[in-house]
């Protein structure tokens, strides 16, 4: 199967639910979606074009709104479905009951990007050492981080 | 006479302790080298314990992320003395690369006291021996 | 009579920080849980000030064991965001530099398997041999653990021809030596009675926890991405994609014995048809607002970066996923049910490069169980129940 | 002049400074062919060849600081390592040395001896579980059940393996036992078995690769001594060495023909039958890796225990039909 076979039966299958198909790079294919649709795409790719492997899901920061990728690999490459969120009410729908093995990344999403993930199995707060201050997302765009002081042995003060 | 017989004793048995607080690894696979035929630490009568009960050396490695600083102290406190604590690689004492980042505390000498730095990144296991070494001649 | 052992964060199994409860009964785990959070540095926020090249140092400090790894994966991603085209012979000694590594990664592996399960002299062997890889990297890009040989275009150092022999020759040593292993590994009956049937994980919930690397591979996943999504030049290399089909910690050292074998043979290809020419192209300091996803097989399995520029000398954006993240979930659902003895055998199975994965990420664990104090009578009845309970498996054999 | 005979037995020889010098020596030894099998060279800058080694280890131990947790049970944890070693030093004691008379009894060498030797080789299990459960340490009490849960295992077989030497000989007294097979020294051979199994039941009893799981290091830290430091570790130590020496010592007694020849004669025996011992003990430790505590169990009861019964069996077949 190579990159044109699978766009075809992706769009045959979910042309309604995909906002734009784009294919950069050999064996890279990049899919839109909207957020309400991405359930069941997911779902989709993974039932009829065998997508069951979840690399990684990536969050971006584009002010405005939150992007989350969601990176799939499979033996003839690479495939990436998109969403966009806006950034005032962050809130996106688990992939989990498609794909259990994405626990780990959408709770790494909540806890630097700050966005909601609903019905996630686990919804431990994923804050980072314990103590972290509530509202610090370190991977938004806006949180700046001001290394303390050192202290240095012996050294002067 | 006695005095003499413990410096000589402590001299020759340093045991240590393998203490991670968040390094890349780097130097922790060079530490275990020197464990190993070629590097072979146990000459000098060192051993790799794994309690800090039982350890007269910390060996730490990495920065200190705010996750384990407590964890640190914790584990310095359990060492019996009198102990000392070697920091091994660029991120114990400095933090390398990764200074300035917000999980990063600094090198491992902003928690607890460090005796010898040994630097390099990742420090070789000839330059870790000879940082035990060095800190035996300070005994 | 339940209670909860704490791992780590400071523990001899770990060679590196991470924490683990375990609610035991007896000597049979329940349930485990994983706390992460130890080692995370916050590479990602840091990327996104520091220029493309100062990067390539940032991640090859990601982890030390495969630091070629993310450097390659890096600047495989810039290389395609700047539109850089690499010579042949860059790629070359790259893809040397990768197999290289691999073999260092995997003989340190046997060696760790073995330590942990209590056969520290297999552990003083690999080891000694390691050095053999280690002589050989230091030789090529001047430093043992941290090689620094990835520039964006291709490569800082080229290999001359005492160095190809050199090379040659190191891999003969290796592959004898590893031989030996192999025989040591089928002859040894405490070892494999204590691998085999530790750590079941089966193919359907090696898929549906995504499981990779030689985790999946030994779940009969025929997975690798240098033939799934050849690189560099991996599509120009016979190799073969090593899988068992027993699902569990034996099968895995199965798949890693086997692929040193197959990274042998890489190298002595790349070796005798090293091409001539140049090393490396001159690389831009910008890129063009673009994105890309980078995959590489790391010895623990897939890295996938995804890299977003935004037109300045500085990413927009770098997300790393370290093999061993991916391998958590399975880890966890491998460790029910097992024994508290093979926990480390377990948790070493899946090569944890806790450094890897923690860069960005923080599984909470939900502090349950209270830690008791045990009376006697009660650890005497664990010890008779213990006694009673059989071994999952005996007479094991070797697969092969 | 018979008392001072006796004192000189208690505190110089075999007695406690012996022992402390001897099992120093072999657990060098043991760490020695340990590193060598391995590829290493062990111990080697402390007194010349390291053979100083296990001492300054000692003495470092002794010099350290004590600490006892707060949640232990004090007494206890204080007294155990103490025990431990009075009761591996009494052991030591009984092993046949130099100035027995088979024939008179007395108060190291009597009817029955065999069996205090091996009950009190038995105590220090019991002291390594009592250690690991009265220092509350999650790790420490986990490596007390595998204490408990190996006895299980090993010892009927190691009982069953020294009995039937002692069959043969027709005696109860180790002296008599070794004085026996040295007048028939072939005698030894149909023993072999039962030595074989002897040495295994000795390397769990002294919870040494591949049976050291009570403080296997990557699973349960330091097992039964994660919270012991300082002067306790140390006595610790000595005791386990000099178990080694004790039921090495045993095993060479009653396996090997004793310790015939007077004072320095007996004394070059002991050592070098306690070393060949000593050297199986670590060639074992060097090329195996460490077991489940269930698998322990199962392989003593299917293998150990019915090759011993089968030892006991030749034993008597022989006894019945040849002397």
């Amino acid at each position: 199967m190579n990159d044109l076979e699978i766009i075809e039966k992706t769009k045959s299958l979910l042309g309604d639910k995909i906002v734009e198909i784009a294919n950069p790079a050999v064996r890279r294919i990049f899919i839109k979606v909207e957020p309400q649709n991405l359930v069941p795409v997911v779902g989709g790719l993974k039932k009829n074009l065998n997508f069951t492997y979840l690399a990684a899901v990536s969050g971006v920061d584009l002010g405005e709104s939150f992007e989350i990728l969601y990176h799939f690999g499979h033996n003839n490459g690479s495939l990436t479905v998109r969403t966009q969120i806006p950034r005032a009410n962050p809130h996106i729908e688990s992939i989990c009951s498609v794909i259990p093995g994405a626990i780990l990344y959408e709770r790494e999403l909540q806890d630097m990007f700050g966005i909601v993930v609903d019905h996630l199995p686990d919804p431990r707060p994923l804050v980072l050492p314990d103590g972290w201050p509530a509202g610090d997302f370190p991977l938004r765009k806006d949180w700046k981080f001001e290394r303390p002081e050192e202290i240095i042995p012996g050294g002067k003060k | 006479m006695l005095n003499r017989l413990v410096r000589w004793s402590r001299i020759k048995s340093p045991w240590i302790l393998h203490l991670n607080s968040g390094a890349c690894n780097a130097c922790d696979i060079e530490i275990v080298a020197a464990l190993t035929p070629r590097f072979d630490v146990e000459r000098f009568g060192v051993l790799l314990k794994a309690t800090p009960r039982h350890a007269d050396v910390i060996i730490a490695t990495g920065p200190v992320t705010r996750q384990i600083k407590d964890r640190i102290i914790r584990i310095y406190d359990q060492t019996p003395d009198p102990k000392f604590v070697i920091a091994v690689g660029a991120c114990a004492m400095s933090g390398c690369v990764y200074r300035g980042a917000y999980n990063i505390m600094g090198g491992i000498d902003q928690v607890i006291p460090v005796n010898v730095y040994v630097p390099g990144c990742p420090a070789r296991p000839d330059a870790i021996l000879d940082g035990v070494v060095k800190l035996l001649g300070k005994l | 009579m339940k209670f909860t052992i704490p791992i780590g964060p400071q523990h001899p199994a770990l060679k590196e920080p991470i924490s683990l409860r375990m609610t035991v009964e007896g000597e049979v785990i329940q349930d485990a849980d994983i706390r992460l959070g130890y080692n995370h540095r916050g590479l990602e926020k840091l990327a996104e000030e520091r220029t493309w090249i100062q990067n390539i140092y940032l991640t090859e400090r990601i982890c030390g064991i495969c630091s070629h790894s993310h450097a390659t994966c890096y600047v495989q991603g810039v290389e395609k965001l700047m539109e850089l085209n690499p010579p042949k012979r860059g790629l070359y000694i790259r893809t040397l530099v990768a197999e290289l590594e691999r073999i260092h990664s995997h003989l340190l592996w046997l060696g760790v398997a073995g330590h942990e399960a209590g056969f520290d002299s297999f552990f003083m062997y690999t080891w000694r041999d390691r050095e053999v890889v280690m002589d050989l990297l230091e030789m090529i890009s001047g430093n043992r653990v941290h090689y620094a040989i990835n520039a964006i275009g291709g490569v800082r150092r080229d290999i001359d021809e005492m160095q190809r022999k050199k090379i040659l020759d190191g891999l003969e040593i290796l592959k004898t030596r590893t031989e030996y292993y192999f025989k040591i590994g089928a002859n040894e009956p405490t070892f494999v009675g204590r691998l085999a049937g530790v750590g079941y994980l089966s193919k359907e919930k090696a898929v549906d926890l995504c499981a990779v690397g030689p985790m999946a591979r030994a779940s009969d996943l025929p997975q690798d991405v240098r033939k799934d999504d050849p690189y560099a030049v991996y599509d120009e290399v016979p190799f073969d994609v090593c899988t068992a089909d027993t699902c569990d910690v034996l099968g895995r050292t199965v798949v890693r014995i086997k692929e040193l074998f197959e990274s042998y043979k890489i190298c002595e290809f790349l070796m005798k048809n090293l091409p001539p020419g140049d090393i490396a192209v001159k690389a831009p300091t910008r890129a063009k607002p673009n994105e890309v996803v980078s995959r590489y097989e790391a010895p623990r399995g897939e890295n996938t970066h995804y890299i977003k520029s935004n037109g300045t000398n500085k990413p927009e954006r770098l997300k790393v996923r370290a093999p061993t993240l991916a391998n958590y979930p399975a880890t966890v659902e491998m460790l029910k049910n097992g024994f508290i003895a093979d926990i480390p055998l377990i948790f070493a199975a899946i090569d944890p490069c806790i450094c890897c994965a923690e860069r960005t990420v923080n599984i909470v664990n939900a502090r349950t169980g209270e830690e008791k104090i045990l009376r006697f009578d009660e650890l005497r009845a664990l010890a008779e129940e213990r006694f009673k309970k059989m071994p999952p498996k005996r007479n094991a054999v070797w697969p092969f | 002049m018979a008392v001072l005979k006796d004192l000189l037995y208690l505190i110089v020889y075999p007695g406690i400074i012996f022992l402390f010098v001897y099992s120093t020596f072999c657990e060098w030894f043991d760490r020695k062919v340990y590193a060598r099998l391995q590829n290493r060279m062990g111990p080697t800058h402390t007194g010349r060849w390291g053979i100083l080694q296990p001492v300054a280890d000692f003495f470092k131990l002794m010099a350290k600081e004590d600490i006892v947790p707060d949640k232990a049970d004090k007494t206890l944890f204080n007294l155990l390592p103490i025990f431990g070693l009075a009761i591996v030093a009494t052991a030591g004691l009984l092993l046949p040395l130099w100035h027995y008379n088979p024939a008179k009894a007395g108060f190291n060498s009597f009817t029955g001896d065999v069996i205090v030797v091996l009950y009190l080789l038995s105590l220090p299990t019991l002291i390594f579980f009592l250690a690991g459960w009265s220092s509350t340490n999650l790790f420490s009490t986990i490596g007390g059940t595998r204490v408990l849960t190996m006895l299980f295992g090993y010892e009927v077989p190691l009982f069953m393996a020294v009995l039937s030497p002692a069959i043969l000989a027709n005696s109860w007294r180790l002296v008599e036992i070794a004085a026996f097979y040295q007048k028939k020294p072939l005698l030894i051979l149909p023993n072999l078995l039962g030595l074989v199994i002897a040495i295994i039941c000795v390397q769990a009893k002294l919870e040494r690769t591949p049976f050291d799981i009570p403080h296997a290091e990557t699973e349960i830290v330091g097992g039964t001594f994660t919270e012991y430091s300082g002067k306790k570790l140390a006595f610790f130590r000595l005791m386990t060495d000099i178990e080694m020496v004790v039921s090495s010592g045993l095993v060479a007694a009653v396996f090997l023909g004793g310790f015939p020849g007077g004072l320095w004669l007996g004394l070059l025996n002991f050592v070098v039958k306690t070393l060949i011992v000593i050297f199986f003990l670590s060639l074992i430790r060097a090329l195996t890796s460490r077991i489940r505590v269930d698998q322990v169990v199962s392989f003593a009861w299917k293998y150990l225990a019915p090759l011993a019964v089968l030892q006991l069996l030749i034993v008597i077949l022989i006894k019945g039909l040849l002397l």
